[in-house]
C-alpha cells in the first residue's frame, strides 16, 4: 500500500493515478479481511475499488487526463502533514498493545454485543446486529447521508445544463 | 460504449440474473455471514450498471427509469426511518423494533431485515443516479468541450 | 511478532495518513486531491479497525466453533465512514466536472488566476 | 406521551420531511414542507428548553437500548440553547426563502433546494443534541455535504469553486475529528459522550487522549473557520443563495462552537483540564488575531456579502476569546453572542439578499444611494450593523459587555481593550457600507429600484427587531446562558 | 399625568413627532408645522416636571433590567432638569430658524434633516433624565449616530469626511474610553446610578479616582476636551441650524452635561477636593480653553472661529467640573445655559449672513452692519454674552466658576478666566468693528448675492439699504439675543432650581 501511495503522489498521470488508487482499494480490503472485518472488507472492495474508480473514470472521461506540474514547491504542505503526521505518532504509540483483548477498547461495550447480540436479535453476524440495531441511528444517518449525496450530485449534473445564459447574467453582475 | 462485442453482450446478459440473485442472497443472508443492504445495493447497482455500460445508458433507462430512481432514493430513507417511527407509535422509543414483532427479538431481527431493505433501496438508486448523472454528462462530453472554450472566453 | 505487526500497523496508517493528507493539500489537480482525501480516509479506517483486532479472535459472527472474536463495534463505525467517504467522493466529483464545464480547468492555480480577474 | 418523544423528534421531524420534498419535487409544495417542518423543530426545542429548565437533563435512549450500548440523545441546557437558536433562525429564514429562491434557482431544483436545506437542519440538529461521538460525526457530515450542494446551487459559478474548497477543508476537519474520537475510543472502548467524560479525567495524562483533544480541535476549528482555518468561508458564504448564505452564516458555525464547549467542557473534564493543556492560551492568540485579520480585510471588500462574510470570522474570534477565558462569564458572553451572532448575521444576509433580489449585483459601488430607494432595507442592514459592532441597546451590545467583564475578572485590562477596540474595527467597515448607502448619489439603475417585497423584508425585519428586543430585554438569552455556562464548568452533563 | 409619565412622554413625543415627519415627506409645510408642534409639545411638557423638581422632589421611573447589572431607568434631578429645559426650549427657537435657512437654502433631503433632528432631541432629553450611566450612554451613543447624518447633510466628499471624523472620533472615544470607564466603575462601586455625593466617594483609591476621570473626560468627546476637539471643527461642514444643534442645543451641551453628572453624581465633589485626583484637569481644561481662544484668533471662517470659541467655552465648564466646589458646579450648569444662548445667537447670525449674501470668511464682512442691522446687532450681544460682560447672562456663570476656583484655592484660574475674557474679545469683537465702522468693500461685487448688498450701500435711507436673512432666521436670532440679556436679570431663578443639584432629594 505504501507503495501504491508513493506512486500515486508521484504519478501525473491521472489514468494511472486512478488506477493506483483502485490497486490500493483492493491491498486495503485484504489488509482487512486478515484483521477480521470481513463486512469492512467487502464493502470497501465494492466501494473503493469499483464505485469510486467507476466514477473517477467517469470524471476523467470529461475531463483532461494529466496534472499540470505543481508551481510552487509544497513547503507549507510539506510541514503540515509532517505535524499532523507527528501528533498522530505521538498518539497512536501509547495506544493499548496491539491484538489483545485486554484493552480497554476492547473491554467495554463490545463483550456485550458479543454475548447478548444473538439473543436479543437473532442475527448472529453481529455486526449487522450493532449496525442495524444497537446503533442503528447512525446507520440511519449514513443512508442520510447516501440521500443527500445522490440528490446532490443530481442537482449539480442531472440538471440540464444553465450555464450559457448564467455565464453573462454574473457578468452583468459582477462585471 | 461498446455496443458492437456480441460475446460480451451474451455474457453480460447470462451475468445480470446471477449479480441481481447474489445481491438479495447478500441482502437477507446479511445477518448470518458477512454483507447487509449495502452492499446488497452496491451489487445490484454494479448489475444494471454493467448493463448500462454495455447497452448503452439510454437502455439502462429504459430497464430501470430515472424518475422511479428519483423516487427510491428517498424512499429508502422513509422505509427506515418510517420503521423507526412504526417503534415510536408503538409507544417505544424512536427506532427500537422490539414492539414490530410478538416477542421483542422477532421485532428486532423483523426491523433490522426492513431497514437493510431500506439501506438496499436507497443505496442502489443512488448509485444508479450517479451513474446516469456522470453517463449523461458523458454524452454532453463535446458540449463541454465549448463550454470550456466560451470559459476561457469568458473570463 | 504482536508487537511489530502492531506497530506496523500504525506505522503505515500513520503513513497513508500523511501521504494522503499531502496530497491533498499539495497538489493542485482537484481529481487528484480527491484520490488523496480517500487515502487520506482509509487510512483512518485501519486506525479503527487495528485496536479491534483480537488475535485469534475471527470476524464477528458467532459461530458455535469460535468463542473469541474480534471487537465489532469498529467495524460497524468504518462501514458508515466508509459510505460517507464515498459519498463525499461523489458530489466532490460531480463538482469537478461542473467546474471543469464552466472554467475549463481542474487546476486550482489557474482557476485563482480566472476568479482574481473576475 | 409526545413529550417524552420531544428529542427524537426535533431531528426525525426534519429528517422524514426532507425525503418527502425530494419525492414531491414541486417547489411550492416542498416550501411549504419544509416551512412545516422547521416551525415544528422550533416550537419542539422552546419545550425542550422549558423541560430543561424544569426536569434537569433529559436523556433518550434510540431504539431503547441504554447508553452506552446504543446511542443516546442527551440535552442539557447548552444544547437546548443551541437547538433553540438553529432552529428558530432557520424558523425565520424560510418564509423568507420561498421569493429569495425562485429568483436565484431554476424551477426544477427548488424542491432539492429545500430537501437540502431540511437535511443541513437535520445535520446541525443531530449534532447538536446527540451524546453519542461517532453520531457526531455522521451528523456533522448531513449538514455538510447539504451544505456543500446548497452552496454549489449559487448563480455564480465562482460558487462552484467555493463549494469544492469548502468539501476539501470541511472533509480533512470531519475525519481530524473521527481520527480524535477514533482515539478516546481506543483509550476507553465508549463513544458515549458522557460515558467518555466519567472515563477520561483518569486517564487524561495519557498521550493519545492529548493526541486526540489535539485533532478534535483542529478538526473542529476547521468547521468553524477558526483563524486561520477560515479560508473557505467568505466565498463559501459570498457565492451561496441569499437565503442558504443566511442560514449557514447564522447556524452551522455557532453548532461547530457548541462541539468546542461540548469537547472541551464535558469530555475533558472540565476547567481544570481544559486549563492545564496550553489551549486556552492558544485559542486566545488565534481568537484575538481573528477579531483584527478578517475585520481589517472586511473593510477592503467590494462584495457586500464577503465583507460580511469576513466580519463572521471575526464575530467568531470574539466567541471562542470567551471559551478561551474559560470562566462563567467568559463562556456566558459566548453563548449569548452565538444566539445574538446567529441573529444578527442572519438578518444582515437575508437583507442584504433583498438588496441582490432587486439590484441583481452584490458590489458595494453598484448600491451607492439605495439607502434611499430601499430604506426599509437599509435601515435594517443599519441597526444590525450597529449590533455587529455592540452599540448599546442592541444585542451585540449584551454579549460584548459579558466578554469585557469576563477579561476584567481576570484582570486582562488589554483583552478589555482589544475587545473594544475589535468593536472599533467593525464600526469602520460597517460605516463604510452606511456612508456607500445614503451619503452617495444613487446611479439611475439603484433609482429605479423598488422596496424588496413584504415576504423577504418582513422575516428580516423580525431579526433586527429581536436583536434590538435582545439588546434591552436579555432573560432568554443570558438568562439560559448563564446556567447553561455555569452547568458547563461544572462539568455536568 | 403623573410626573413619571411627563417623562416618558418627554422621550415619546420627538420619537412620535419624528415618525409623523417622516410621513407627510410629500407636505413641506405639514412637515415643519408638525416640527413646531412637537418642539411646542415637548417643551411643554418638560416644563410641566419643573415645580415638582423645584419642590425637591425627584420623578423618576425606575425601568426595566436589561442583565442583573444594567438596566434602563430616568430620574431628574436639577441639572438634567436644566438641560432639558434648555434643549427643548431651544429647539423651538431652532425649528423656526431652519425652516427659514433651510428654505433659504434650498437645501436638499430636508425630510431626513428634520426626522434626524427630532431623534437627536429625544436622545438629548434621555441623556437630560437618565438615571444612571448606562441608560445616560445609551442615549449618548443614539445622539452620536442621529447627528451623523445631519453633519453630513450635504453628502459632497467634504461633508462626508467631515462627518466620518465626527462620528469616529465620539463612536470610538465611547467605545475605548467611555465604556472601560463605566466597566471599572461598576466593578468598583457595584452600581452606576447617579447618587448626589458620588457611587464611588471613599470607594476609589485617588490613583484610580485619576484614572477613571480621564477615562471619563476624554471618553465623552462630545465635551470637546482638547485634544478630542478635533471633530467640532471639522463638523462645520453641516448646515447652520445643525452647527447650533451641535454647539448650543444638543450635542456638546450634552458632553459638558455629562461630564458635570459624572462629577457630581459618579465621583462626588467631596471625594474629587479630597483625593485632588481631578487636580490635573484643572490645568488641562484651562490649557484647553486658553489654546482654543488663541487658535480661534487665528481662524478667518466665521464658523470656525465659532467652533473654537465654543471649545474653548465648553473648557470652561470642563474646568468647573474639575474643581468641583459647589459654587464652580452651580457656575458650570449656569454656563451650560448662558453659553447655550449666547452662542446659538451668533450661529443664527452666521447662518444668516450666509443665507442673506453668502458670505463665509470674517474678512468679507465689512460694512455689513449696514446691511444686515438687526443681525450683527444680534451678534454684537451674543458676542459680549459670550465674553462674559455684564448686562448679559454670559457674567454670571463666569462669575461663579472664578470664585468656585478661589474656594478650591485656583488662584491661576482667575487669572486664566480673565484673559481668555480678553482673547474673547480680542476673536470676536474686531467682527463686529468690521461688520459696523468699515465702509464695504469696493471688490465686493465677486461674491454672490454680495454686490445686491453693496450696491446701495452709496445713499438712500436705512431701510433701502437693508438686506435681512428672511425674517424665519432673523426673528429667532433676535429673540435668543434678547434672552441673553433677561438671563442677566434673573440668574436667581436658576440659581434655586441648580441648588438643589448638590444635596440629596427631600
Amino acid at each position: 500500500m505504501v507503495v501504491t501511495v508513493i506512486g500515486i503522489i508521484r504519478a501525473h498521470n491521472l489514468f494511472a493515478v486512478v488506477m493506483l488508487g483502485g490497486v490500493y482499494s483492493f491491498l486495503m480490503a485484504t489488509v482487512l479481511v486478515i484483521l477480521d472485518a470481513v463486512d469492512v472488507s467487502m464493502t470497501e472492495a465494492a466501494v473503493g475499488a469499483g464505485i469510486s474508480s467507476v466514477l473517477l473514470l467517469a470524471v476523467l472521461h470529461l475531463v483532461r487526463m494529466r496534472e499540470a506540474p505543481l508551481r510552487h514547491t509544497p513547503v507549507i504542505p510539506m510541514i503540515v502533514c509532517l505535524l499532523t503526521g507527528g501528533a498522530l505518532v505521538y498518539g497512536t504509540v501509547d495506544l493499548p498493545p496491539f491484538g489483545e483483548a485486554g484493552g480497554p477498547q476492547n473491554q467495554h461495550v463490545a463483550p456485550y454485543y458479543i454475548e447478548n447480540a444473538e439473543h436479543e436479535t437473532h442475527s448472529p453476524n453481529i455486526v449487522t446486529a450493532v449496525l442495524a440495531s444497537y446503533r442503528g441511528y447512525d446507520t440511519l444517518g449514513e443512508v442520510t447521508v447516501i440521500f443527500t449525496a445522490g440528490i446532490g450530485v443530481l442537482v449539480l449534473l442531472a440538471a440540464r445544463r444553465r450555464r450559457e445564459d448564467d455565464e453573462d447574467e454574473q457578468k452583468g453582475g459582477a462585471a | 460504449m461498446m455496443r458492437d462485442t456480441i460475446i460480451l453482450r451474451v455474457v453480460v446478459k447470462l451475468l445480470l440474473p446471477a449479480i441481481l440473485i447474489f445481491a438479495l442472497y447478500v441482502q437477507f443472508h446479511g445477518d448470518y455471514g458477512p454483507g447487509g443492504g449495502f452492499q446488497a445495493g452496491v451489487a445490484a447497482a454494479a448489475a444494471i450498471i454493467l448493463y448500462g455500460m454495455i447497452f448503452g445508458i439510454p437502455a439502462a433507462k429504459q430497464v430501470v427509469p430515472p424518475s422511479v430512481v428519483f423516487v427510491m432514493i428517498p424512499l429508502g430513507v422513509l422505509i427506515y426511518a418510517g420503521t423507526g417511527v412504526a417503534g415510536l407509535l408503538l409507544g417505544d422509543n424512536f427506532l427500537d423494533y422490539s414492539p414490530l414483532g410478538s416477542k421483542p427479538v422477532y421485532g428486532q431481527h423483523l426491523g433490522i431485515l426492513i431497514v437493510e431493505f431500506g439501506v438496499l433501496v436507497t443505496v442502489s438508486s443512488t448509485m444508479l443516479a450517479i451513474f446516469y448523472a456522470f453517463g449523461g454528462r458523458a454524452d454532453e462530453a463535446d458540449a463541454a468541450e465549448e463550454a470550456r472554450k466560451d470559459g476561457e472566453g469568458g473570463s | 511478532m504482536s508487537t511489530i505487526l502492531a506497530d506496523l500497523n500504525y506505522w503505515v496508517t500513520v503513513f497513508l495518513l500523511v501521504g494522503g493528507l499531502y496530497i491533498v493539500v499539495a497538489h493542485g489537480n482537484m481529481i487528484k486531491k480527491l484520490v488523496g482525501l480517500s487515502i487520506f480516509q482509509t487510512s483512518v479506517y485501519l486506525l479503527f479497525i487495528s485496536p479491534g483486532k483480537i488475535l485469534g479472535g475471527t470476524a464477528p459472527i458467532l459461530d458455535d466453533k469460535y468463542t473469541l472474536y474480534s471487537n465489532p463495534l469498529p467495524h460497524v463505525l468504518i462501514l458508515t465512514a466508509i459510505v460517507v467517504g464515498v459519498a463525499t467522493i461523489a458530489l466532490g466529483l460531480a463538482l469537478v466536472v461542473r467546474i471543469h464545464e464552466s472554467y475549463g480547468t481542474i487546476e486550482d492555480d489557474d482557476l485563482t488566476d480566472l476568479e482574481s480577474d473576475t | 406521551m409526545i413529550a417524552a418523544h420531544l428529542p427524537a423528534l426535533q431531528v426525525v421531524v426534519p429528517l422524514l420531511a426532507a425525503p418527502l420534498c425530494a419525492i414531491l419535487r414541486q417547489g411550492t409544495i416542498a416550501w411549504l414542507i419544509a416551512l412545516v417542518a422547521n416551525w415544528c423543530a422550533f416550537v419542539i426545542s422552546i419545550a425542550l428548553v422549558l423541560q430543561v429548565r424544569e426536569l434537569g437533563i433529559i436523556s433518550y435512549e434510540l431504539g431503547g437500548w441504554a447508553p452506552p450500548i446504543g446511542i443516546e440523545y442527551r440535552v442539557d441546557l447548552v444544547n437546548a440553547f443551541v437547538l433553540m437558536v438553529v432552529s428558530g433562525v432557520g424558523a425565520v429564514i424560510i418564509p423568507y426563502a420561498r421569493k429569495s429562491i425562485e429568483s436565484e434557482i431554476p424551477r426544477a431544483q427548488r424542491g432539492w433546494f429545500y430537501t437540502m436545506y431540511l437535511l443541513c437542519l437535520t445535520g446541525l440538529l443531530g449534532v447538536t443534541i446527540t451524546g453519542d461521538a461517532f453520531n457526531i460525526f455522521v451528523f456533522l457530515e448531513i449538514s455538510s455535504l447539504s451544505s456543500y450542494v446548497m452552496i454549489a446551487m449559487g448563480r455564480d459559478r465562482r460558487a462552484l469553486t467555493a463549494s469544492y474548497r469548502y468539501l476539501i477543508m470541511g472533509t480533512i476537519g470531519a475525519t481530524f475529528i473521527v481520527i480524535g474520537i477514533g482515539l478516546l475510543w481506543a483509550m476507553t472502548g465508549t463513544l458515549n459522550l458522557n460515558d467518555l467524560a466519567d472515563r477520561v479525567p483518569a486517564i487524561e495524562e495519557a498521550r493519545p487522549v492529548l493526541a486526540a483533544l489535539a485533532f478534535l480541535t483542529v478538526g473542529i476549528s476547521l468547521k468553524l473557520a477558526l483563524f486561520p482555518l477560515h479560508l473557505w468561508l467568505p466565498n463559501a458564504y459570498a457565492y451561496a443563495p441569499s437565503a442558504a448564505s443566511a442560514f449557514l452564516a447564522g447556524t452551522a458555525t455557532k453548532v461547530a462552537i457548541y462541539l468546542f464547549f461540548r469537547f472541551f467542557f464535558t469530555v475533558f473534564g472540565g476547567e481544570g483540564f481544559f486549563d492545564s493543556t496550553p489551549l486556552p492560551e492558544i485559542i486566545m492568540v488565534l481568537s484575538i488575531v481573528a477579531m483584527f485579520a478578517p475585520g481589517v480585510v472586511a473593510i477592503f471588500q467590494s462584495n457586500i456579502k464577503r465583507l460580511f462574510a469576513y466580519s463572521s470570522v471575526a464575530q467568531i474570534g470574539f466567541i471562542t476569546l470567551g471559551i478561551s477565558l474559560a470562566s462563567e462569564p467568559g463562556l456566558t458572553g459566548a453563548l449569548v453572542h452565538i444566539a445574538n451572532h446567529a441573529i444578527m448575521k442572519a438578518g444582515l444576509f437575508m437583507l442584504i439578499g433583498c438588496i441582490v433580489f432587486r439590484l441583481g449585483s452584490m458590489r458595494l459601488e453598484d448600491m451607492a444611494g439605495i439607502g434611499r430607494t430601499m430604506p426599509f432595507t437599509m435601515a435594517g442592514i443599519v441597526v444590525l450593523g450597529l449590533g455587529l459592532l455592540g452599540a448599546p441597546a442592541t444585542a451585540g451590545f449584551i454579549s460584548k459587555w459579558y466578554l469585557a467583564e469576563a477579561a476584567l475578572l481576570q484582570g486582562l485590562w488589554w483583552l478589555v481593550g482589544l475587545i473594544l477596540l475589535g468593536s472599533v474595527v467593525s464600526m469602520i467597515y460597517v460605516g463604510r457600507v452606511v456612508e456607500i448607502a445614503y451619503f452617495r448619489e444613487p446611479s439611475e439603475k439603484v433609482a429605479g429600484l423598488k422596496e424588496a417585497p413584504l415576504s423577504m423584508l418582513i422575516p428580516g425585519w423580525v431579526l433586527v427587531i429581536a436583536t434590538i428586543y435582545f439588546g434591552l430585554d436579555t432573560t432568554w438569552t443570558v438568562g439560559i446562558a448563564q446556567d447553561a455556562a455555569a452547568s458547563l464548568l461544572s462539568a455536568l452533563y | 399625568m403623573s410626573p413619571a409619565d411627563h417623562i416618558l412622554a418627554a422621550l415619546a413625543i420627538p420619537v412620535i413627532g419624528a415618525i409623523l415627519i417622516a410621513l407627510c415627506r410629500k407636505h413641506p409645510n405639514l412637515r415643519e408645522t408638525v416640527t413646531l408642534v412637537t418642539a411646542v409639545l415637548l417643551f411643554a411638557n418638560v416644563a410641566t416636571l419643573l415645580p415638582v423638581v423645584l419642590e425637591g422632589g425627584r420623578p423618576a421611573v425606575y425601568g426595566f433590567p436589561v442583565t442583573h447589572e444594567l438596566s434602563i431607568a430616568f430620574e431628574v434631578e436639577p441639572l438634567g432638569m436644566l438641560f432639558g429645559l434648555i434643549a427643548s426650549f431651544l429647539w423651538i427657537v431652532n425649528s423656526v430658524y431652519s425652516i427659514g435657512y433651510m428654505r433659504g437654502n434650498k437645501e436638499p433631503r430636508q425630510t431626513q434633516f428634520y426626522v434626524c433632528f427630532a431623534v437627536a432631541l429625544a436622545s438629548s432629553v434621555g441623556i437630560a433624565f437618565a438615571g444612571n450611566l448606562f441608560t445616560l450612554f445609551v442615549f449618548y451613543e443614539i445622539l452620536t449616530l442621529s447627528t451623523y447624518p445631519l453633519v453630513a447633510h450635504h453628502g459632497d466628499a467634504k461633508a462626508r469626511t467631515g462627518a466620518r471624523i465626527y462620528l469616529v472620533l465620539l463612536l470610538s472615544t465611547s467605545i475605548v474610553l467611555f465604556i472601560p470607564a463605566f466597566l471599572w466603575t461598576l466593578s468598583i462601586a457595584g452600581t452606576l446610578d447617579f447618587v448626589p455625593g458620588g457611587i464611588l466617594a471613599g470607594k476609589a483609591s485617588p490613583l484610580a479616582t485619576g484614572v477613571l476621570l480621564a477615562l471619563f473626560a476624554f471618553g465623552i468627546g462630545k465635551a470637546a476636551l482638547m485634544p478630542v476637539h478635533k471633530w467640532l471643527p471639522n463638523a462645520m461642514v453641516a448646515p447652520t441650524p445643525v452647527s447650533a444643534l451641535l454647539h448650543a442645543v444638543a450635542v456638546v451641551k450634552a458632553g459638558v452635561f455629562t461630564i458635570l453628572k459624572v462629577s457630581i453624581y459618579i465621583f462626588g465633589p467631596e471625594h474629587l477636593q479630597a483625593t485632588g485626583a481631578s487636580e490635573w484637569l484643572v490645568y488641562l481644561a484651562t490649557f484647553s480653553l486658553l489654546a482654543a481662544s488663541v487658535v480661534a484668533l487665528t481662524k478667518d471662517n466665521l464658523k470656525a472661529r465659532l467652533a473654537y470659541s465654543t471649545v474653548s467655552q465648553l473648557g470652561y465648564i470642563v474646568l468647573a467640573a474639575a474643581i468641583a466646589t459647589p459654587l464652580a458646579l452651580i457656575g458650570g450648569a449656569l454656563h451650560i445655559l448662558m453659553h447655550a444662548f449666547g452662542k446659538i445667537t451668533l450661529f443664527f447670525v452666521a447662518g444668516a449672513i450666509h443665507t442673506a449674501t453668502h458670505k463665509t470668511e470674517i474678512s468679507q464682512l465689512n460694512g455689513i452692519g449696514r446691511v444686515m442691522p438687526f443681525t450683527m446687532g444680534a451678534f454684537f450681544i451674543g458676542a459680549l454674552s459670550i465674553i462674559g460682560l455684564p448686562p448679559l447672562g454670559g457674567a454670571w456663570s463666569k462669575l461663579y466658576i472664578a470664585l468656585g476656583g478661589l474656594d478650591g484655592d485656583y488662584w491661576f484660574v482667575v487669572a486664566a478666566l480673565m484673559i481668555s475674557s480678553l482673547l474673547n474679545v480680542a476673536y470676536l469683537m474686531p467682527i463686529v468693528v468690521r461688520a459696523f465702522f468699515r465702509p464695504p468693500d469696493p471688490d465686493d461685487h465677486g461674491h454672490g448675492h454680495g454686490h445686491e448688498a453693496a450696491a446701495p450701500a452709496e445713499g438712500g435711507s436705512m431701510w433701502s439699504r437693508m438686506q435681512e436673512a428672511p425674517w424665519l432666521c432673523v426673528v429667532p436670532l433676535c429673540f435668543t439675543a434678547l434672552a441673553c440679556f433677561v438671563l442677566f436679570f434673573a440668574p436667581d431663578a436658576v440659581e434655586t432650581l441648580l441648588s438643589g443639584m448638590l444635596e440629596a432629594p427631600r
